[in-house]
């Protein structure tokens, strides 16, 4: 893969982190195809085969949906997310498609009490390059910590 | 000093009659917990401990909990289901480490004996001592019988597919203990069809187990809180609806009917989550069919007393676990499942249909905070009480959603259990 | 067995009279702990709950804590404050989330009861059932009255623009409460101008609440804990200083003055120094511009039983909630604020010199370890007992700073509250 | 943004974490312009628009001044702080000045305890590019983690 | 209700004589496990401190904890060694922070009370007060005087350059602790050479502090658990060994020699854990060189009650340091040591052998798993019992590994000194 | 040092991280050189010159033998490891050795519980850049997490 692309697909995904942790719920869907994927799901489904995800939501508009249960409907206690991603690892690279791996922490915080480790796991990704863009074609978060605090709100 | 009530009541009394005013620290006293477990977990009631699907093939188990007690389902060599107690029987180790699995036997790593999957002791090393210079060193004393020392096994009821196991072999029937109603939704939903495992969400909730029980025993909530389903039109306090219980009064059927013609204004007045009616955006959200073997009712919601909550949401079924951990936290597993016979297409609705339960479903997101936040009243003020008067100050099975009766029978059937 | 001491006393006595040695358990013994909270925080005593400069439009809330219970301050439409408890009358929840903003109304969303901002019920939906078929279907009983289900509503005291409240509404004027004298202080520094929010800091300290309290009351440990002060000359041993109480010696005020005048001690203003003593290097740090409402006292730190302290010292204002959470920890929230008619400089000035206090801060970091670690100590042997006798065994007013009158001032009021 | 100077960014982000997980007090200040200002603020105060922060240095030689009180002055536990960063965002570069963010967290264990999630957040940083040098015009560490374990005392 | 035993009992009673059969509520009583720090850890009992060579020079220190007290090891300038509870005698500060250092006085920060290498108090700030217009301000009372306020001192005892305390100082002599039996194998590693530390490792293991005495007083175990000494063909249960125990049981000494000839497939049978012999790949770490003051044996375990293991398993040699915290686990130090005259090529085979040992250790990481569940096991049912017959029911010394008569001898002497 | 390399260094890294999370321990052992250290150290004995470790392999067999431990010998409970490493710091590059290090982060999750942070410290390395090949000569993780969560079975 050239240098350039390695660095744009980095900032992907540090853009991604920003915008997440920001609340910038519009931001996090134009990171997507129109066509897209994306699942949270725990390790032990993923490995065992069973389909079943936390979170699946197999469109754009369907990621559109679930902003608007985030924002309108789905009443939670207020938390800050924050994301640490590390180095992507390009699996592979054709037809304008990449396959890229990062391992992903992600701390929660409520107001009052201490940041705890909420949710780690791997991101198994397809990015469509296109010009000067890219785009998830599919973002699956395939998560260790099956053992979920409660609810998980926004997406990971 | 003044005459204010104790905040932290010494020994806490149920005032009065009747269970439409709940005392907070019902919620919150560690020893009242430690009764609940020895009373409805570990002793007289049927407890879930899950699907025959899950351990399919000879050899298969599957690790999970009673109470906080862990235990292991298993399916024999001779295809028969066992539930055993996860606890050694020489010195006491958790010996089954994995969640799933196949074995041959069971053995515990400390000093390797090993069990039969049904429980029984087969093997202890060294049971005679060592042979050394014509001596014999060591081993067991004679009196050990390895048949006394099996692992504690479980009595077992298995119906439609699902096991249920209680640690008092002296309990009533599995049928008994959810009485001829009950049983009738029950066998509604696990008609013989083999089911089909889709996975598992699981969630530590940090409120007491009892909330998740009353949360699915209260139809007063989900037209207020899930504003989802209002927004899009899903449920409405006019909907056929009625609420069924055993003698007991502690397991419980919320069923629900949609698609009642007569849209009453009244219902959604005065109703904050009410929200400007939305059009979903990727449909497949709300494709609901329906299923032959539902009958006319859409949703039905069982709570089976202590432990286990039977879903069905049109296309979304699934088991919910509620695994006890303190008074003030509960660990909460759903196992999604189809049935053997789902096309593909279906495998796929009851999918994306699951987007709106488990931990962070469109619906069941909200029950899990106000569960933990109903905990955090509770514990700043145990001396306090909620309010349960919904519908009266009685018990009875109804034909509306407005009422906050089966939670004052599950009270009722908690304070003749506890003594309290 | 032998003959040394019950390392863990069962039934702890604080043995003979005086508070000047005062038992470990006093800090870690959960049961005294409770009783505290009863006593103190939930009982005949004006707790701290914010500054009216947080919520200044009708609408505006703030959610804090008295004790353990989470309480809401408002300013209702007619701009009164309301001090309300953060329990929904209906089944308990903890209902209010956010920290702060403006609402219109409080709505527990767990069944949408909703309450005015003074704390009265407006709403229960299908507080009268639900009609159907000419039938009435559920609803609250007819005996539910709205008035009778309020939320639970403090009483409120406010002054300066700082807001007190109690839960029983039958304690003392907040006047009569502070005392005279301490009252004074108070007025000194809100003397009715309007306050300017700065913002907060919080840090969680691992240790018995009350020996935050003692640290503002101990003025024998900032010229030898904070070493700051001392290597760039802020404080003296001759400095101007007098401790004061209340008549309960519960409140506590320690007034010190730079640059004293009567001092009859032959010293040099330690201006002449070493060469290679320090220097700031950033002037702005230790740039103190007297103001003129101090008047004499140049910095005054009031210790407000239970709650709060307030600390003015130079330029640098704040209030530090003390919210308790166990026998072993508290929570610390600093609220910085400044004057509406500051001047920008004033504000840069209160900001940097904020740097010497909170979490981080020179002179403010260190108090929160030593509390942390007394605390360890305590723990390891809850029978042993802390010396207090620096200015003897009494409690009394004083004119300078080497002495714990005011700790044992404040154990002498706890002793006689608690009954210990 | 060209390659090379990107690449320095990362550095300059790797080891200023070294440099403060090494106690390294005279290395941290190095990172800094004369003209500086380093900021430690809670999030709540940041979003409300609220001035005060947990730490505010305006200037090269404050800086020095808190490491005189680290060092000299300020009684603390001693314990040991890991940062792991993520890639930096490039918000803008114009004039010889990066504008950049990262999110970063900070682990602090003490000697007889676990490690423990101390301190989250997002650095938002000005960077002054002077042909090979990199420094620190700015650095504002918004924390989420707004409720401290006790005390914080060094720099983030 | 029902004749179920009830799981939680509330006054547990160890039924019958004997301690063959060791009751869960043993591991998990929280009351039990305070009576066992007053009773061993803090009264009566010898404790493990550390060892000469870790303070070698005058001002060295070290600190560490008997039971969950913090104490102080320190070289005082005359060289001699003290152990002091790390508690300031003015207000209870855990004073001492670092892990070790070298320091002339030991000074509290919060107040500056300095004390000496041995504790004594030195210095009070402002003992006497400050002058001021010819007048005495503040400072301690009169009677107060600085030797009556020393830190607290524990009795010492070295041998051998091994350091042990006890809080009580009427305790017997550290050698009539240990027995003649007992102190002959510890005299047989600390033969008075001069000790090299090679470092720490620790760990925190989630289980009752006896279950680490039981596990080394437990030759069951190794060839079951520790496959990979089987593996490697290190561990067989005909290997040459005995157990050896004091007049009062409590401490013990599991001694073995390898390279027995007479393999006896007997051994090995029935073992699920044997796996076909392996070759290791790097020989290294397998590379054993006899040194001469083994004697015979090669391996020699010991465990000292309360508080640590001395292990010495070929060429590897370590100091185990149990330290409780709650009933439910405790901290685990390992000081692995060499001696003053170790070639290189000794003490790289010492560090490669650690491999074995420790946290990740071939054959110890698994001892801190199943201690872990085996203390899960225990939580789960406290009424149940764990059975540790193997050998019978009595407690005598042997000369073979098939036996758990070291369990029932700590047990015993742990039922005498409880009185349980 | 040249991108191309930089890049490949960082592959590196996010590599062996996703082979330890994936329990594929061939691949682990694939990363070293056949003389190589693999050493994880507490940081109180790397700092006080103590050379004891928690483990100390050192050689290529000898990592083998560690994994012959794990898979056939050790009795553990199962556990998900996750790693979060921050970018890797070039500290020199001379005769086709690369000597680097990172701060990285270990998070494990238990099936049952939540996601801990178990082991936080920093890389230490020793890289033979060999045409496309870069393998550890030698790995020392200093880890600040001395006090250890029971044990470590599976390296850092």
């Amino acid at each position: 893969m050239d240098m350039q692309t390695y660095i744009k697909l980095t900032n992907l995904y540090a853009d991604y982190a920003a915008a997440v942790d920001a609340e910038d719920w519009e931001k996090w869907v134009s990171f997507f195809d129109e066509e897209c994927e994306y699942k949270v799901q725990p390790r032990e489904n993923h490995e065992r085969g069973f389909p079943l995800s936390t979170m699946w939501f197999i469109s754009r508009n369907m990621l559109e949906d679930r902003v608007y249960g985030m924002r309108e409907t789905l009443f939670h206690d207020p938390y800050y997310q924050r994301h640490v991603v590390g180095a992507p690892r390009i699996i592979g690279f054709e037809d304008g498609i990449i396959e890229a791996e990062a391992n992903y922490a992600v701390f929660r915080t409520k107001y009052d009490g201490a940041s705890v480790v909420f949710n780690v796991g791997r991101y198994i990704d397809r990015i469509r390059v296109d010009g000067d863009e890219l785009k998830f074609k599919s973002r699956h978060c395939i998560y260790d910590s099956e053992m979920i605090a409660n609810s998980i709100i926004y997406p990971i | 000093m003044s005459n204010m009530p104790a905040v932290f009541p010494e020994d806490p009394v149920w005032q009065g009659e009747g269970t439409s005013r709940i005392p907070f620290w019902a919620y919150t006293d560690e020893a009242l917990y430690k009764k609940e477990l020895e009373r409805f977990f570990y002793d007289n009631h049927w407890c879930y401990v899950g699907l025959e699907a899950e351990v399919p093939e000879p050899g298969d188990f599957k690790r999970t909990v009673i109470g906080e007690r862990s235990v292991i389902m298993t399916r024999d060599l001779d295809g028969g289901i066992n539930v055993i107690e996860n606890v050694c029987a020489h010195r006491g180790m958790q010996f089954c480490r994995e969640r799933s699995g196949n074995k041959k036997e069971l053995v515990c790593p400390y000093h390797q004996w090993n069990y039969s999957l049904k429980g029984d002791l087969q093997g202890v090393p060294f049971l005679r001592g060592v042979k050394r210079d014509g001596q014999v060193q060591g081993g067991m004393p004679k009196e050990f019988k390895t048949k006394e020392n099996n692992l504690n096994k479980l009595r077992v009821a298995t119906r439609g597919g699902v096991v249920f196991a209680s640690f008092n072999h002296e309990v009533e029937s599995f049928e008994d203990f959810l009485g001829p109603e009950i049983l009738g939704y029950f066998d509604r939903l696990f008609n013989g069809r083999k089911l089909k495992i889709l996975g598992y969400n699981r969630q530590r909730i940090p409120g007491n187990w009892k909330l998740m029980q009353e949360n699915i025993k209260d139809p007063y909530h989900p037209g207020l809180l899930h504003t989802w389903f209002i927004t899009y039109g899903l449920w409405r306090a006019d909907n056929k609806s009625s609420l069924r219980m055993d003698d007991k009064h502690r397991h419980a059927a919320m069923i629900s009917t949609r698609g009642n013609a007569q849209a009453k204004n009244e219902v959604t007045t005065g109703v904050t989550s009410f929200k400007e009616s939305m059009e979903i955006k990727d449909k497949r959200l709300l494709d609901i069919v329906h299923e032959p073997w539902w009958g006319e009712p859409t949703a039905v919601m069982m709570t089976i007393f202590p432990s286990v909550i039977f879903q069905q949401q049109v296309n979304s079924v699934s088991t919910r676990h509620i695994q006890p951990s303190g008074p003030d936290a509960f660990d909460f597993v759903w196992t999604h499942f189809g049935f053997e016979d789902d096309t593909p297409e279906m495998t796929q609705r009851r999918l994306v249909q699951a987007n709106l339960f488990g931990p962070a479903g469109f619906v069941s997101a909200d029950d899990g905070e106000v569960i933990e936040f109903s905990q955090s009243g509770f514990e700043q003020k145990p001396y306090h009480r909620a309010v349960a008067e919904l519908g009266g100050y009685g018990v009875e099975d109804t034909e509306h959603m407005v009422t906050e009766t089966l939670i004052r029978g599950m009270y009722e059937y908690w304070r003749k259990v506890m003594e309290v």
